[in-house]
């Protein structure tokens, strides 16, 4: 399947406008604990998972907003989960760090860095010995490329010839680390070392993500093995909801000005007619209302259902008190 | 009705599994030779996708397990050596385990982490001599500990058949141990425990292979002190319940526990015990001590838990309380 | 005297030690912009030499910790998670921790693991509020968890100058406490614990941010129940002597503890007592369920340790055994 | 300082008697657990020791021995530690697989793959930032070169120019696992996109190896940073001394047979005049009986001292059991 141009930037926008109100909702208290946002970035999301089937597996991050839009969860449900409600994707049981949507191959966003890369090559080797070969996405960012674990899972899945998409975010930045005082050759190379297809992408070029993406996906499922994409990208919000409160200089309002100026989502709506793009945003603004709506109206959780889904067997934990 | 040793039972089990459940596989490092005796004869029944050798990347080989799990498979993961699972404690711990209450009960990850051969092994030193089931069960992961072939294959099975990650501990030194098999043996309930041989003036709760070295002491007791072997086969959950029956009885209690004493799983038996169950006499620990085990051997046996420290333990507690 | 917050006392512990001895360095990730607030000025005054920030590599720079202490340094390591101690495990429990005995005396292994944040904090949910003290416990890793900015001063000084491996566990619940730190403050003594609050019916031990807890409570059973509030402030080596001395007074034992109630320090605390203290009641635990956090706030508070539930225990205590 | 052929071969001779001594040791039940023998690799140790000084440092392996014995460990103290004996270089604590001469810059062979080179990088920078530039060297396998924390580490140390050489000891092997079915691409192209110096070296050519650990430490002294050395070698006798009792049949004796046509000991003592090879092979056997006399002379530990050691600050640990 292709995606037009006006999908991909439905998309881009959906995932900006959520964040942009994910924000709004935890400065009011209305969301609990901290959210990494995905503003900047919506091109990477977006551009490759419109080369996914639903049936395809992604594994997120911190970070995840974007890349569960972009797989196509509902979010309504989003949005319930994390304001930790029960009609939440996770039943208000995971948030932020870890929503996740099976149902669509979306096996979470993770709170530790790196750690769902083995997953990717798990369920990529799963489908692989399986009848259809399903692709396996894999999301981190540029501080993810210097985890172990990324290149444990590099090796495997090009000696394997896995179908497993390695998607770099190199957004920049690890927090306040500049990649190229974490970073040690190109990360492209390092990948091309294992023997897989290795490509850097201009990550604020949906269009560019797209086509990347098409290529990986065809070797993915003409067996002929992983690919590593360095998405070249950026994001414009601090590195979570909680940065704007402490006073940390490792970057200039000149360089988020400058990385604004390449904004992929005015760059796609300025491709499409006035009208089509008006009538997008409504959408998306509307769509946003009846999920922050739909959040809001569902259920907190009962406390009395604390100790439930700890073990698929039903297995109930000990509490922490006797009596 | 067979005789056999405690690997090939596992072995069996893992095997009989494998048939039954195509979506059964192994990863682990050697497992095609099968250096560990426990996966002979897998690859040349179940083929080369079915019975995958891994790299040296023991993080990665453990979250791969939890990927093909959260897509349908279900894995067991043979580790060489127990402290290789430090290597994966944030994958097992912190990810497969608490990947269902995470995603509110859409996910199962039916894993079984094997490692055959944990515990001491005269020789083998500080980094392979390690027993670590409590941090496991600190970590509320479900552990099992089989002290006999038949526990063993049918623990195995259970594990297997088990929807949540499972932490299987094969002690090294239980491994020759001989034992009898149905021919047609049936799964053993994780969370249930047994009690081996009956008694009335003292429960001793033997974890793994100490099993056979409180039954021994039992018989060389016998007459003077009657203790009953208690052997919880699995360490989380425990089976509190079989526990609270035999205190009922006997009112005395002593763990005999192959881990470091500070928070070990003896620990968590004498304090569930001391809070919650008939006790007539102090309860007691015989453990490790919280060291290292040093390679020469007579430092080795110096501070792993002896049969004579767990005589002198009973005895005390015979000698408080009420006679039985 | 001067009166500050914890983060602030921690930081200038670490900034004192810094100035006085040159050997003294720190990496982390963040540190350099101190992200987590505790190396706060030390790029300025120290240098980049001296504060280091890393890759995205905890297995790696707690391992290049260990291979500057042995060339003659001492570091501080800052972890932005609890659980990122559990991807350097085995760095930690099975490399730095054993090599003094591995080498027979030859090693010294002066590191310091520092998490400004340990445990639950409203909504971070199910990877960001393990406490894992219990687990390090276990595996004999000398740990502090300074519940006041005096305690988190002295302690830190303590642990970089000890000359064995330190894990040091800040709570997140007492980062914004406040208290008052003497104008040349002390180091506190590893393995010393504090008694806060003396009383004469129930022995209190709360552990790191239940601490405070625990004495508001004792302030709210004034004159129904006089409570001892007792702080280990270093969970190993624990100060059992301080413990026995509390309990020939008190009797009754109750232990409010955040980790995972399987295996946690609690039980360790109650077995110990059960087994070689003075107990004139059943001692108790208030501990977390052995769940990982849910992240809806409810959720969490649900299954995490409260003082109504200590209230409970204390009141249930007091009740039991002859009067104090 | 460089060595002469005739040093060079005596060290080679040492590490090879050594080890055919401790299999009959271990087989005589005179040393516990398992050994892993370095017959076959004398060549790695020897060449690159033989460039370092005696203040640099080295983190070795499971199988260590040569290693040592490279780097100038008393080889009657070393006897004497696998034999489990109180004037062992770790008084009997540690056995083969933990022995150490921090005096010497020994940080340790260790039961763990590759978990040493971290505390290489730890090394080389404790001493990069102090006056004199030691050397840092760590030793790993193919096996090794599959574990994340390797490549944690070659990334800091190529970031941060770190006076580090890995040297890989290729032996074909990790146990049963060939190195074609563990490892994607080449380990020289995965060390060099880190951007730091990498070749490949015949493991089993001594002056080979001598020369590039010459380039390599001159390059770490220079501040050029780190160098990975991949030794193309082979290992002779089994994984480890338990092996011989195990139907293995992971390798040809036809393979190991053609690879002891290279044996580097045979191919260095021909090059030396006969009179000196055999004062060498004397000397050899002299201190070698000499290692086994003082080892079987000197006491086993104390059980009484089992809970020495454990802490530098002299802390006991607690015991097992009360009273
Ligand atoms: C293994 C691990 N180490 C550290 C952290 C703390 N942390 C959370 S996000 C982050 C930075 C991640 O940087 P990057 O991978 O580039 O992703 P980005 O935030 O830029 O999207 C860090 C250090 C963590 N969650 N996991
Ligand atoms: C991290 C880790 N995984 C597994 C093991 C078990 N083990 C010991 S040696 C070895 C093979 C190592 O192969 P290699 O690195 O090539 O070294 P070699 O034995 O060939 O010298 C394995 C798997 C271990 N000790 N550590
Ligand atoms: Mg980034
Ligand atoms: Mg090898």
């Amino acid at each position: 399947m292709t995606a037009s141009l006006s999908d991909l930037y439905r998309t881009m926008l959906t995932i900006r406008r959520f964040e942009e109100r994910i924000v709004e909702l935890v400065n009011a208290n209305e969301i609990a604990g901290v959210t990494h946002e995905y503003v900047g970035q919506e091109a990477v999301a977006t551009g490759i998972c419109a080369a996914l089937n639903a049936d395809d597996v992604i594994t997120s991050t911190h970070r995840g907003h974007g890349h569960l839009i972009a797989k196509g969860a509902d979010v309504r449900r989003m949005m319930a989960e994390l304001l930790g409600r029960v009609d939440g994707l996770n039943r208000g049981r995971g948030g932020s760090m870890h929503i996740a949507d099976l149902a669509l191959g979306i096996y979470g966003a993770n709170g530790i860095v790196a750690a769902g890369a083995p997953f990717a090559a798990g369920a990529a080797w799963a489908t692989a010995v399986g009848a259809t070969r399903r692709v396996a996405v894999t999301f981190f960012g540029d501080g993810g490329a210097n985890q172990g674990v990324l290149h444990e899972t590099m090796n495997l899945a090009a000696l394997w010839k896995l179908p497993v998409i390695f998607a770099c975010e190199n957004n920049g930045y690890a927090v306040t680390l500049a990649q190229s005082r974490s970073t040690a050759g190109s990360l492209v190379e390092r990948a091309a070392a294992y023997g897989m297809a290795a490509e850097q992408v201009d990550g604020m070029d949906v269009e560019a993500v797209l086509e990347a993406a098409h290529r990986a996906t065809g070797r993915a499922r003409a067996a002929e093995g992983p690919t590593f994409l360095e998405c070249v990208t950026y994001r414009y919000f601090g590195h979570h909801t909680a940065e704007r409160t402490m006073k940390l200089g490792y970057r200039t309002q000149a360089e988020i000005d400058r990385w604004r100026l390449r904004d992929p989502i005015t760059a796609t709506g300025a491709k499409l007619d006035r009208a089509d793009e008006e009538q997008i945003r409504t959408a998306v603004e509307e769509l946003l209302d009846e999920a922050v709506e739909f959040a809001r109206a569902s259920p907190r959780p009962d406390p009395a259902d604390a100790l439930e889904y700890v073990y698929a067997s039903g297995l109930l934990p000990r509490r922490g008190f006797v009596g | 009705m067979s005789t056999l040793r405690y690997l090939p039972a596992l072995g069996r089990a893992l095997r009989d599994e494998m048939a039954a459940d195509p979506t059964v596989f192994v990863v682990g490092e050697d497992v095609r030779e099968s250096l560990r005796g426990v996966t002979k004869g897998l690859l040349e029944e179940f083929g080369p996708d079915r019975v995958l050798d891994m790299p040296i990347s023991e993080q990665m080989f453990t979250g791969f397990a939890t990927g093909a799990a959260l897509s349908g498979l279900r894995c067991v993961v043979e580790y060489q050596i127990p402290s290789l699972l430090y290597l994966a404690f944030e994958q097992i711990a912190n990810q497969a385990q608490k990947l269902r209450l995470m995603t509110g009960g859409q996910a199962k990850v039916p894993v079984v982490y094997l490692v055959p051969g944990s515990g001491a092994r005269l020789g083998l030193a500080a980094q392979h001599s390690d027993h670590p089931y409590s941090l496991f069960a600190h970590a509320g992961v479900k552990t099992v500990l089989p002290a006999t072939p038949a526990d063993a294959y049918g623990l195995m099975i259970a594990a297997i058949r088990d929807d949540d990650p499972v932490l299987y501990l094969a002690p090294a030194a239980v491994l020759p141990v001989r034992g009898e098999l149905p021919d047609d043996p049936e799964p053993v309930p994780i969370g249930s425990a047994r009690i081996h041989r009956t008694g009335t003036d003292v429960t001793v709760v033997a974890i793994g292979h100490l099993v056979h070295e409180a039954l021994a002491l039992a018989g060389e007791l016998e007459g003077e002190v009657s203790v009953e072997v208690f052997d919880p086969r699995t360490i989380y959950p425990f089976d509190w319940k079989l526990l609270d029956e035999s205190l009922q009885r006997t009112g005395r209690l002593v763990v005999f526990d192959d881990s470091n004493r500070s928070c070990g799983l003896g620990a968590e038996i004498v304090a569930t015990a001391a809070e919650e169950m008939r006790l007539i006499a102090r309860p007691r620990r015989i453990t490790r001590a919280d060291t290292p085990i040093a390679f020469a051997v007579e430092l080795e046996k110096a501070v792993l838990p002896s049969r004579a420290q767990l005589a002198g333990a009973v005895r005390a507690a015979a000698r408080e309380g009420p006679a039985g």
